[in-house]
């Protein structure tokens, strides 16, 4: 395997390290988005439900974040990064920072997001990394629960009420624009699928509209047309509210400099 | 059955009898069970009330949420959250069995017909204030609760025995939150003594009007839902508290507090009744921001709840057709 | 004058550090949320109408302010006082930080701020501190436009469809309970209105009072009837969304330590 | 004088030669005076376009009013806000001497029939952001403005004066935030950095497509609208920031920049026009937030709008019937 000699063990480290710390912004930014809900929602059964998912997430993040600290040497821990890089250092697609919005934004998000979540995590578990195998193996089973609870809302919502199917038809159209990023394939994640250390998001892709395109008919919803995909997250490139939500996952910290939690 | 559960003043005395019997043996009165019509609506109004705490209880520490300055923080505000819409539920059921309905017990919430404890008509402003309340808030919720594990009613009892475990977590973090804050930064020290100097009497205040002054704990007594008077209560609340002031370094806003030898108990100030008077009556400082929260999370709902209904319904029809059309097939 | 003696300066400079930061505060507070009207106003002319309004208690607050710092001795400067206190630490009144709310909200506020405020301005121009009086000449100026602006939108809703007057109502009736603390005479305003040094509340209430019952009745609006009145402001009690308030305001500082702006 | 307003291309040729005359000559065209349709229907896109942009222009520096770092630079974006609203103002005042109404623009704005400058569609991420918006953003626009005071058309070129002065202004002051910034900490450095690489492409694209891909150019520069050319535009700003950008300490972008002796110009890369094309076409990352928020303030706001509608009504009411009562009276 010549390919092996070039990419090296320390540049696999580095990207290990980039991959861990973008599936860990994913996790952390929507937790923080799922928080926003938590004594806002339309039942307490879903204020539970919602904490529940967002507590999964959490979880998942600060393992990924241990990992990423670990593999890039700087022996950054969890709270370090999570608290101290600014907005444009976080790494995360968009689409899990797009602002609350209503019931049906929530539900929109949690479909495409929680689909491809799944399959991602399954593939991982076949990851070359031993650490990033086992997040997988315990992720799959809390993913499994998420994607269930988006799957009941939208069969809920979709033959609900007229006005349920109708907002969330239109938080479908405006989640979608943000669902191509999820696959993107930067430099950075082809190194790694060539290497066979994560899953080709090609595949990946396949998969998930297969995914959506059932889920969708059996809900009697139109497959949203996007002219215009929105990325830049995986790059720095965040959207108008981001810095608002890490200036308040900061906030505390920021106003006790020195201060221990 | 529903003549036993809207049984008038009148109903046979063998009932009523056997629902003293129960009672005084210290066994546990069931849903199914025959009951006075007073021990019915105390109950309902107590447990619906303790809910509806737990429920607008998640809001003051809710805005932290976003806002902990660690992921270990975060993680059990978000765990105590959680256990406090499922402790909601809990004791919603429990009101349930007592034949009320939980769409009746919310709309009287957000209508202001029913009350939730006056605690949370206090503000949150610093993050000191989610250790405080742990620590204070909690414990004294611990020491009215646990006598409540063996309140008379069944389904009640059993809830809090889970509750009160939960609970006595929370107490333990609050705690452990506040014992970090103090070996930090000086003005994190200083933020603590602000909360605990802000949280202090409303937490005494959370055991009710002195005993002279709370005329139902008599019956409440008698019937076993209540163990021990407000002042009792207090009192247990105040000794267990004071050694743990102490080792976190705190100085508890009241001037009276001392040691009395001869009591073997802390000698404490008067809280200012008419305070809780104000707050009770929906003066407090964040009466209205509660409720109106409450009532916003509901309203904003409607929409989602009636959809939910609707599938709900739709699936009962399609399921009781499929089941028809099942029957008619075995019928060829 | 005996009382100078037992009042004497240094006693006096303190106290008008601390009088002037809770002027101070109150109109730095009252600004902030002014500030979160901007692009959110019915209309153009309302936005700029706004703006120019919080530009104006901005520039009083950096004033006030800076007497304050030189009065109480620390040296601080406008910035230090501004970011550099908790929220515990702020002394305006609960009235000024009230959340935002919908227009008849912002108006029913203005209308009882504006009003109190005017008539404070003005006795305050015959305060025995030169810088206070001259502090005061300006404000009146600027308090007068203001004023009248709140009046102006105070007629119109009232006179204007049932909904607005319905809705004004409604807000007047929710900021009501918040008035009683404008005129809350505490030990520090007792001892400098003793002194000559600052105008007495129970004055101001009157005229205030006066004021009140005739533009509601112009106005066709019922006085709304209080039943518990809330205060604490003034010792450092706020409301529920106060530490968001300052929060924000710190934001950016506090996430640049030592940073230069 | 209808008549005039709606001419026609059959309109007398005498009106169309004075307009050439006037023109030719850089005189203004004032409101009364005829005017060609397209001439009348590319000012007001124009200035529709432009008061726009004044408009939600305001937003990526709202978020900040709240948030600025000091007293100072809160009083300074107050200041501008102010401004800008100012700005919009005359803008749709100038736009309505050509017969829309303003109530008709606002519509056409928030159902995206019309647009604004496509810069507003970038996030603003950080508070140097502020700064780089009035350096680069109001730096770019000067350079488009400038030469609009010599505009053909009267109100317009009146309104662009006042507003060139303000303008710099701003530039002058976004600037000097930047150089504040610079003299701070690392991070503050990295900060500008960040916010210069985000903003540089997108300011070079606010003068429009190349020229060769420019139609409506030539038209307008023969009405005396437009004085330059896009690319002529873009290059004066290109080689009127490159020496603030090191004066700053600050890297461009733009590996192509290079310093051309003979042209004595600055050389510059070639911007991804098909970016420009996505986000004028509404794909940008914030034309939703954008439209959505003056939409939703607008929707808000109507309530209120239509408060002041009915009282004006009723007070002209009132003034006629005062008037016509005192006209009988003197009749009496």
């Amino acid at each position: 395997m010549p390919e092996t000699d070039t990419y090296g063990d320390t540049l696999l480290c580095r990207d290990l390290a980039a991959y861990t710390l973008r599936l860990g912004d994913d996790a952390l930014v929507l937790a923080q988005r799922l928080c926003e809900w938590i004594t806002h929602a339309p039942t307490v059964e879903e204020d539970l439900a919602l904490s529940n998912i967002a507590l999964d997430l959490l979880g998942q993040a600060r393992v990924l974040y241990a990992q990423s600290g670990r593999h890039d040497g700087t022996g950054r821990d969890e709270d370090d990064l999570a608290y101290g890089r600014e907005p444009s250092e976080f790494r995360n697609v968009l689409l899990v920072e797009l602002p609350k919005g209503d019931f049906a934004d929530l539900i929109a998000r949690q479909l495409v997001w929680t689909h491809h979540c799944l399959l991602l995590h399954t593939a991982l578990r076949g990851a070359a990394d031993p650490e990033l195998a086992a997040l997988a193996e315990r992720a799959v089973e809390e993913t499994r629960y998420h994607r269930s609870h988006a799957d009941r809302w939208v069969a809920c919502l979709a033959h609900g009420t007229p006005q349920s199917k109708r907002r969330l038809q239109a938080a479908l159209d405006r989640v979608w624009p943000y669902t191509d990023e999820l696959f993107e394939a930067d430099a950075l994640v082809r190194r790694l699928a060539e290497h066979g250390a994560v899953a080709s998001p090609t595949t990946l892709r396949e998969s998930w509209e297969r995914e959506m395109t059932t889920v969708l008919a059996q809900a009697g919803l139109r497959m949203p047309t996007v002219t215009g995909h929105q990325c830049g997250g995986r790059r720095g490139a965040h959207t108008a509210t981001f810095g608002d939500l890490v200036a308040e996952l900061r906030e505390v910290r920021c106003a006790h400099p020195g201060g221990t939690w | 059955m529903v003549a036993v559960h809207t049984a008038e003043p009148g109903a046979p005395g063998e009932l009523a009898e056997r629902f003293e019997a129960v009672v005084a043996a210290e066994q546990r009165v069931e849903p199914r069970d025959w009951m006075p019509d007073a021990y019915r609506a105390t109950l309902i109004r107590q447990i619906a009330q303790h809910a509806h705490s737990e429920i607008i209880g998640m809001q003051p520490e809710g805005n932290w949420l976003t806002r902990a300055p660690s992921l270990r923080r975060k993680a059990i505000l978000l765990a105590k959250a959680q256990d406090e819409a499922g402790h909601g539920l809990y004791l919603y059921a429990a009101a349930e069995t007592l034949g009320v309905d939980r769409a009746e017990l919310t709309e009287k919430l957000i209508s202001g017909r029913q009350k939730y404890s006056s605690i949370f008509n206090y503000p949150t402003l610093t993050f000191a204030d989610v250790g405080v309340i742990g620590w204070l808030v909690d414990g004294a919720a611990i020491c009215n609760q646990v006598p409540l594990c063996r309140c008379s009613y069944g389904p009640y009892a059993r809830a809090m025995v889970r509750i009160c475990k939960e609970e006595s977590f929370h107490q333990r973090q609050g705690f452990e939150l506040l014992m970090t804050l103090m070996r930090g930064t000086e003005a994190q020290q200083r933020m603590v003594q602000d909360a605990v100097d802000r949280w202090w009497w409303p937490s005494l205040m959370m055991f009710g009007p002195p005993d002279d002054d709370s005329p139902n704990t008599a019956q409440s007594m008698a019937w076993r839902i209540k163990r021990h008077t407000n002042d009792e209560l207090r009192q247990r609340f105040v000794d267990m508290t004071l050694p743990q002031a102490q080792h976190l370094g705190v100085t508890l806003p009241d001037p009276e507090l001392s040691w009395n030898e001869a009591r073997g108990s802390w000698d404490f100030g008067e809280p200012d009744w008419s305070e809780l008077q104000r707050v009770i009556k929906g003066q407090g400082p964040c009466n209205t921001q509660r409720i109106d929260r409450r009532r916003a999370a509901h309203e904003q709902g409607t929409w989602v709840r009636e959809a939910a209904a609707a599938y709900a319904s739709k699936r009962a029809t399609a399921g009781k057709q499929a089941t028809a059309s099942k029957e008619k097939e075995s019928d060829v």
